[in-house]
């Protein structure tokens, strides 16, 4: 029972094997979703006994959980779990369509699931070292995925993407480097030096210089492949090129996964700094990313690259709001970060939809999605929407809720900064929402989903989206006070 | 009971006064045009002779032409019981009330207007609105000294005014008191539909408004409409004369016996009858103005309101 | 008792949307569902109103599920809100109705099962808006409000314009929630707390400079939704892009959530301020009321020019606002609820009559399948009812007697006499007049465009084959129409309900109810304490007036009747002796014209002439007439700022040029100034 | 420079030198060869250390990096140079005296990153930090004005030999776990680069970097 992580690193490595040695599409299809369920739902489980019972370790300490990890392990398995089931409507139709021939079916759910094994471990090691690890190997993963349509745009996307994050992600060992440097006089040789938890422990005795130079190294590489301005570049080239499952995932919890590699050294910094080093880089970085996704939101011709850049931007106002700082302002951050995980995979899907049926990415060249695919074109229109932050959707409330933390804690300049960029941002979704959405579709698009499965994938997500925009259930709101409290104070 | 006796005896005299203070103005101007002119009595001739008439009606027109005249009629009729002409002390003098009158006149105005455009003839649409236009412009440049005297009197019942004016409440004859009158005097001629606003004796198409809203009635309808004009250009005249000059009107503080009553109804045909030759006197000696010269005039009375307010605010302190 | 209520308006609505929408399959089902519900909803908001206003009790709900520290109301309705919900419930009430009918016309060509939605949830959110007792609940609502009413300004979304009206719509919107917010989080930062009721305790002892800045922000914000000049640009194109009863609700309930808000924060929470608020108030309302009249006189698509009468009658009431604040700035509570008496009736009035002449907008295109003016006329012969409440509406917004418009609009016209008369300073002695000057000027215009509204399109004859075939529109929008006439009607000839509805909220807000000095009596009867007593307070009897209009009417008429004995004739109209045609009548344009070359300075008309000719410059052979009025605020205001909006943007897309080198010289770059700059 | 007591000093200036030299490198080869000679410094570097201090683990991570960065990573690197038939110039954005002023303005921004480190480090140890980061500024110098897809390759391998100079130099190695992983990781790295440059070729016709400009905005 106590390894049962361990069991759950094993599952998605089992499942891409699996994959590979699968006869026909179907059986492909049956040990993905097989895979991917029962994977989620043993994430979710261990997630689960973690908000319950207190952190979980595994594997001789190799494997240590707290809530802030299960928070974000409990993303990559739900967001995980819908990518693979999108897959299935969304490679059907690429394969009836002769886009991709069937043989490469297997390797599509190969690296999908050794994807999701880097993901996995990022979030559920202890070791900083070995979580470098992952997160370099996420890169790589998904790099192969990115480029995985042969073509010369995908291929051009997959090697800005490898090349820049992994040279961020050299700083970012950089980084760890020096922060073992720094921890090996006060912790001692050894693996547990580069134990997170030790080191916030021990965070107070750490020579302050070298965490700060540590900390500068780590923002940069992990911010590269966060996707913080001005680092991001590589970010919309890959998002736009993959195809839209795994957009979704890399949107929906990539960014977050390396997210959560800055927020343990930012926690780390943060208890050996007292004077809020790290949260005004944080700040400076979150707001910074919003300003630089508005002038590219404003006027973007490619439907995918448009969602890309409302990642840079949403990424942007979840570290703004880390560095906020305030515990209000935290409770935002890991709430916007859930409801984004939440949202933008669900428009991925349904761009994914319209985009595969109109067989453009251009959003001049796709009119009246709405009456073209009924369920995919009125749920595209109304997740921009969403993530535009308008009511009764959850990005409103996490929005709301930092936006009034910022306020609450002084800090007018970045927070009304902030709002004013996301108020700037509104008009590019909804133009280009509705550009794609209204309107007569050309007579050469026939009416009507080419994919059910397609079509409900891009459908059922709006259900959490509405609910978790009016109403945020006792329990999600004690799991998010749990990560919050663990977030501030160690323990 | 004394109060309903008094106000049906103002309407009974407005009733009566009005025809003829038109026919007096007529006989005037055609004193000062050297021409003999019709009889004084000759508007009340018009009006009983548009009674005997059979009455005509387009086959184009809706109910709202019938109704009209009626509209027209009883608006200004309701003034003419809520105004202090003779008296302040009638029956509906407590609401007889500055904007009250001003929007009864607006209400007879659109219906005339809505009737001009009734029959479909250019003409008519013409004249409605051309008449929207003109009185829209006049509307500022009239409530202005309105104002100015209700703001002096510390109430806008007409009534009230009146007293406050007749019994001291304000110093006459001081220069913001000339202006505001003088600013009123200007919006009169345009209200009453004269020289160089309008020309009230011309049927040539191109030159009339109010005319041309009047163009399609005969009959009782015309007949209405007719002693209605009358009327409300004796409003007019009543307010001109009685807000600025209410010496002579009979009050509580004069009290209600017959003889009063003579002299308030002579000292206010007077001064109507006066007003009605400076009217003829402008009219002869000018010509009509392009329509779109009117709003300059207009502007010029308003400023000369605004001034007569400026001047009564500062003497105030 | 009273909350359940207010829960079952809520709860009917929601119901009623989601079955509406479930039901689209079958579109004619959906339809009567929906709008069932929504006229079951304005049943109970109208009692719960009524309720609360004549007992003046306050009731509220706890937070509920809300989480977010510091909120502690969820909803809270006061005898301000519930004074709104009365306003939204009676328009709803008979816009439901009217819709059965006009709603029918979609049958078949677009989804009434999403109508049906996007109808309930925006009357839910906009009662929902009002009822909010913290500054979330407020902004949430008001976001879906203006959602709701997005999709619903793009319903018929097959038309370009269309689209083009709800982008406007909806970024204006936005932008200006931006500004509310903002207003809102100062407000939270010094409170400590999103419940008006807990802001309204710290509002009045806030510094000074920081209420201004409150007051500024609220002004941009809520001014962009109620439409005041020069934010307005969305609402003309919006309100006739919407569907009619949509058009009648956003028009005649939606701005009016704006006053609201602005009351809500600025004269409840901050309690007032100082005097040069009420004066910027009432100048953006005379600007408003002024420029809005007379854009609307410019127009001859009927919708357009009832969204720009909007404008102008928003600017009414924003004048009666501003007079209120003046006074609340100067602690002459007395006379402050004079104009605010005045801007919450006209707020009531405006609701009714103009959705009224929304829905006769409606049954009009109803009829006739257009809006355009020059198009229409004869109509009153072929859809006398239509006809009949149109006229009523058109007499009520040009504020003549005995209709409610007049009352609201003497009130006004008071509350600006006495700024002439109360010891406050000269400036605003001379102002006051003045401003009532541009008022008067502003109903005579209003009058005009009406003549023009309802005479070029139900007088005379038929201008097109449309308009000749037009026919009478179903009972169910007649009743609709019907009812708000009827309390047009009743308002006009017995304001002192309305009086006695807004006691406690006048009360509450400026510590001096409506029936202590404008009386209970069938007569409003402003007693002014500044003035001297005078043997006439100035007073109108509109229920007085009435009876003897009437009576007048039945004397003359009979009078009339007995005098003479010529009979009555039906014969043509002359016309120099040629025969009538519907081409020589006097159209819209033609109409406006005077008008439009007296106020040519301000309104910048430009025009077109294209003549062609056959042989010489004296034998044309066709003639071509262009005539519009230039977009003035666009032209100087958004355009420029969109473009440079745009091409910054444009600027920025170089960031991203496509080189790696260059990306990863982004990288270096930062790297760099981290290492030097935060070492 | 100043020289350290066990000689360690040297080397790492050494290592540093050879960055200039990959800097001013007119052909391919010759920067390849050149990466190759900075990692056997490094090798060098490591089993020094690792003698001096008497760390085994050390001495074995030397040889673990004779082998994957002398052998195996130049073997991909000439692999995929010989499949490609390359035209063998460095080509660049900036000149190379340029280039060498930049290195140089890098090498002084690592001292001054460096400068305030407190007491716990020596001063060698100081020393190899900054000549750490100067080299992954210059292996990002490469990167950045390189034309060819190889010279980013190249770069990366001077980033990730600076890296390793960090890791040993400093700490006397990583814990071995994460050593080991890191080693696993530049391996698969430098294969994908390596499968994507091939996929390029063939796609392109060139890996030319430049080509590479279609995605933008």
């Amino acid at each position: 029972m106590r390894e049962m992580p361990l069991v759950l690193l094993a599952l998605p490595v089992l499942t891409a094997l699996l994959s590979v040695g699968a006869k026909n599409k179907k059986t492909l299809t049956q040990i993905s979703l097989a895979g991917g369920g029962i994977t989620a739902g043993l994430a979710l489980w261990i997630a689960y006994t973690v908000f319950h019972f207190g952190p979980v370790s595994a594997g001789g300490r190799f494997i240590y959980i707290d809530s802030l990890s299960a928070f974000v392990m409990s993303l990559v398995a739900v967001v995980g779990l819908t990518a693979a089931l999108y897959s299935v409507g969304y490679m059907g139709v690429e394969i009836a369509e002769n886009a991709i021939p069937e043989s490469r079916l297997k390797w599509f759910y190969f690296w999908f699931n050794i994807f999701l094994f880097t993901m996995f471990l990022v979030v559920m090691v202890a070791n900083l070292g070995v979580m470098w690890v992952g997160i370099e190997a996420t890169t790589l993963a998904s790099a192969l995925l990115v480029g995985f349509y042969d073509k010369k745009s995908a291929l051009e996307a997959a090697w800005k993407y490898i090349i820049l994050c992994t040279v961020g992600i050299i700083f970012a060992l950089f980084g760890t480097i020096i922060l073992y440097n720094a921890a090996l006089p006060v912790i001692g040789e050894g693996s547990r030096s580069l134990d997170w938890f030790y080191l916030q422990e021990a965070a107070r005795q750490l020579d302050p210089k070298l965490v700060k130079l540590a900390f500068i190294f780590v923002l940069v590489g992990y911010g590269t492949k966060v996707g913080l301005a001005p680092m991001h570049t590589w970010l919309p080239d890959a998002h736009s090129q993959a195809p839209s499952p795994v957009s979704a995932m890399l949107s929906g919890v990539l960014l977050n996964c390396a997210l959560y590699g800055i927020l343990r050294f930012h926690q780390i910094t943060s208890h050996s700094l007292a004077s809020g080093y790290s949260t005004r880089l944080l700040l400076i970085f979150g707001v910074l990313s919003i300003a630089v996704a508005l002038p590219f939101i404003i006027i973007q011709h490619d439907l995918k690259r448009l969602l890309a850049y409302s990642s840079i931007e949403h990424m942007g106002i979840i570290v703004a709001a880390v560095g906020l700082g305030n515990r209000l302002a935290l409770y935002g951050a890991f709430l916007h970060m859930l409801n984004h995980a939440l949202a933008k995979p669900f428009l991925f899907f349904s761009a994914g939809n319209v985009t595969q049926h109109f067989h453009t990415k251009k959003i001049h060249k796709i009119k009246g999605a709405v009456l073209a695919m009924p369920i995919s074109g009125t749920m595209l229109l109304l997740g921009a929407f969403a993530i535009a932050g308008a009511p009764p959707f959850n990005i409103f409330l996490s929005e709301f809720t930092i936006i009034s933390a910022g306020f609450a804690s002084g800090q007018y300049l970045p927070t009304s900064l902030m709002l004013v960029f996301i108020t700037l941002i509104f008009p590019g979704m909804v133009y280009a929402a509705t550009r794609v959405g209204l309107g007569v579709p050309p007579a050469r698009i026939e009416k009507g989903e080419p994919s059910k499965w397609s079509a409900t994938m891009a459908l059922i997500p709006i259900i959490p989206l509405f609910v978790l925009g009016i109403y945020i259930p006792k329990s999600l709101d004690q799991v998010l006070q749990q990560v919050v409290s663990i977030f501030l104070g160690g323990n | 009971m004394l109060a309903v006796g008094l106000t049906i005896f103002q309407m009974l005299f407005v009733l009566a006064f009005a025809p003829l203070l038109s026919g007096i103005i007529n006989k005037i101007k055609a004193y000062f045009q050297s021409r003999r002119g019709p009889s004084v009595l000759q508007p009340y001739r018009d009006i009983s002779k548009y009674l005997q008439k059979e009455t005509v009606l387009s086959e184009h027109t809706s109910w709202i032409f019938r109704i009209t005249p009626y509209v027209y009629f009883v608006a200004i009729l309701v003034v003419t019981l809520t105004l202090p002409i003779l008296t302040t002390f009638g029956v509906l003098s407590f609401t007889g009330d500055l904007f009250m009158v001003i929007y009864l006149f607006a209400l007879a105005r659109f219906f005339l207007a809505l009737a001009g455009l009734d029959a479909g003839s250019a003409f008519g649409g013409m004249a409605s609105s051309r008449e929207m236009a003109v009185s829209a412009i006049a509307e500022p440049a009239l409530m202005l000294p309105l104002f100015t005297m209700a703001i002096a009197a510390g109430t806008s019942n007409l009534s009230g005014m009146v007293e406050q004016m007749a019994h001291g409440g304000w110093p006459a004859l001081t220069p913001a008191h000339l202006m505001t009158f003088v600013a009123l005097f200007v919006v009169g001629i345009a209200e009453t539909g004269r020289i160089p606003v309008d020309n009230p004796d011309t049927h040539l198409e191109l030159t009339m408004i109010h005319e041309g809203m009047l163009l399609e009635y005969s009959g009782k309808q015309l007949a209405l409409l007719t002693l209605g004009v009358h009327i409300k250009q004796l409003l007019i005249f009543a307010l001109l004369a009685n807000i600025f000059f209410p010496w002579g009107i009979a009050s509580p503080a004069t009290g209600f016996q017959v003889p009063t009553l003579l002299s308030a109804t002579l000292a206010f045909a007077a001064k109507a009858i006066g007003l009605g030759v400076v009217m003829a006197v402008i009219e002869t000696s000018m010509a009509k103005m392009r329509l779109f010269k009117v709003p300059d005039l207009l502007m010029g009375s308003f400023l000369l309101g605004l001034l007569g307010l400026i001047s009564h605010v500062l003497l105030r302190g | 008792m009273t909350i359940l209520l207010f829960y079952l308006v809520l709860g009917l609505l929601l119901l009623g949307g989601l079955f509406a929408y479930s039901l689209q399959g079958k579109p004619r089902l959906s339809l009567r569902v929906g709008f069932s519900f929504a006229v079951g909803s304005a049943v109970a908001g109208t009692v719960l109103g009524i309720i609360i206003l004549l007992t003046g009790d306050t009731v509220y709900t706890g937070a509920g599920f809300a989480s977010l520290p510091g909120m502690n109301r969820a909803f809270l309705i006061d005898p301000l809100a519930a004074f709104f919900i009365l306003v939204i419930s009676l328009v709803s009430l008979a816009v439901s109705i009217f819709s059965f009918g006009y709603a029918e016309e979609y049958i078949g060509r677009h989804n009434l099962g999403m109508l049906g939605l996007l109808y309930n949830v925006f009357l839910l959110a906009m009662v929902a808006l009002v009822a909010s007792g913290n500054t979330f609940f407020f902004l949430f609502f008001w976001e879906l409000m203006s959602l709701a009413s997005y999709g619903l300004v793009v319903y018929d979304h097959r038309d370009s314009h269309v689209r083009r009206a709800g982008f406007v719509y909806i970024v204006m919107t936005h932008i200006g929630t931006l500004f509310i917010f903002l207003a809102f989080l100062l407000l939270y930062q010094t409170a400590g707390s999103f419940d008006f009721e807990h802001m309204a305790q710290f509002g009045r002892q806030l510094p000074s400079g920081f209420k201004t800045g409150i007051f500024l922000l609220v002004t941009v914000g809520f001014g962009t939704k109620a439409g005041i000049i020069p934010l307005h640009i969305w609402l003309p194109k919006a309100h006739p892009a919407a569907p009619s009863n949509v058009s009648a609700l956003m028009s005649g309930v939606m701005l009016k959530t704006a006053i609201y808000g602005f009351i809500r924060v600025v004269m409840d929470v901050l309690g007032g301020g100082s005097a040069w608020w009420g004066i910027l108030i009432l100048s953006l309302g005379t600007v408003s009321a002024l420029l809005g009249v007379m854009y609307a006189l410019m127009q001859h698509d009927i919708k357009e020019l009832l969204a720009y009468h909007s404008v102008e009658n928003i600017g009414i009431i924003l004048m009666g606002l501003g007079a209120a604040l003046i006074f609340q700035g100067y602690g002459l509570p007395v006379l402050a609820m004079i104009g605010l008496t005045a801007a919450l009736f006209h707020v009531l009035n405006h609701a009714l009559f103009k959705a009224l002449l929304f829905m006769g907008a409606g049954a009009i295109h109803h009829a006739t399948r257009t809006r355009d003016m020059e198009k229409m006329g004869g109509l009153l012969k072929l859809m006398p009812w239509t006809g009949f409440f149109f006229l009523v509406g058109s007499i009520s917004i040009a504020a003549l007697p005995p209709f409610n418009g007049f009352v609201s609009e003497w009130l006004t016209f008071q509350s600006l006499l006495v700024l002439g008369s109360a010891p406050l300073s000269l400036k605003l002695n001379i102002l006051g007049p003045v401003f009532g000057g541009a008022l008067a000027l502003t109903g005579a215009l209003a009058a005009a465009c009406f003549v023009k509204a309802f005479g070029i399109q139900f007088l005379a004859q038929p201008r097109s084959t449309q308009a000749a075939n037009a026919k009478e529109v179903p009972r169910s929008m007649l009743v609709g129409m019907g009812i708000l006439a009827v309390l047009c009607l009743v308002l006009g000839i017995f304001p002192s309900s309305a009086i006695q509805l807004l006691n406690p909220v006048t009360l509450h807000l400026v510590g001096y109810g409506s029936i202590q000095a404008l009386g209970g009596y069938a007569w409003l009867n402003p007693q002014i304490p500044l003035l001297p007593n005078l043997s006439y307070h100035t007073m109108i009897a509109p229920f007085v007036l009435f009876v003897v209009l009437a009576l007048g009417a039945l004397l003359v008429y009979r009078v009339v009747k007995r005098l003479g004995h010529g009979g009555t004739r039906i014969d043509e109209t002359w016309n120099c002796g040629g025969t009538l045609s519907p081409k020589m009548e006097y159209t819209a344009t033609s109409f406006a014209k005077p008008i439009r070359i007296i106020f040519r300075r301000i309104l910048l008309p430009k025009r077109v002439v294209e003549t062609e000719y056959a042989l010489g410059f004296h034998f044309t052979r066709s003639l071509k007439y262009e005539g519009a009025v230039k977009p003035f605020f666009e032209d100087i205001l958004y355009r420029p700022a969109r473009n440079v909006f745009l091409k910054v943007s444009g600027k920025m897309r170089l960031l991203q040029s496509g080189s790696i080198h260059l990306y990863l010289g982004y990288l270096f770059i930062t790297l760099v100034v981290l290492l030097i700059w935060a070492r | 420079m100043f020289l350290g007591s066990s000689g360690v000093s040297p080397v790492v200036t050494l290592i540093l030198a050879v960055c200039f030299l990959v800097l001013g490198a007119r052909r391919l080869d010759t920067a390849i060869r050149l990466v190759v000679f900075q990692a056997i410094l490094l090798a060098l570097l490591t089993a020094i250390l690792g003698l001096a201090n008497g760390v085994g683990e050390m001495v074995f991570i030397a040889g673990l990096t004779l082998v994957i960065k002398a052998g195996l990573i130049p073997f991909i690197l000439k692999k995929v140079v010989d499949r490609i038939g390359l035209s063998s110039e460095t080509r660049s954005y900036v000149n190379r005296k340029m280039s060498f002023l930049i290195a140089g303005a890098l090498v002084m921004v690592s001292y001054l990153a460096t400068g305030q480190i407190a007491a716990t480090q020596s001063a060698e140890g100081r020393e190899i930090l900054a000549t750490a980061i100067a080299m992954l500024l210059i292996g990002l110098l490469v990167m950045m004005t390189r034309k060819l897809a190889v010279m980013q390759i190249v770069g990366f391998l001077i980033m990730e030999n600076g890296l390793f100079l960090a890791g040993v130099g400093t700490t006397h190695g990583m814990p071995l776990v994460v050593e080991l992983g890191i080693f696993l990781d530049m391996l698969i790295g430098v294969l994908v680069m390596g499968i994507l440059t091939f996929r390029i070729q063939s796609s392109f016709g060139s890996i030319n970097t430049e080509k590479l400009r279609n995605l933008r905005g």
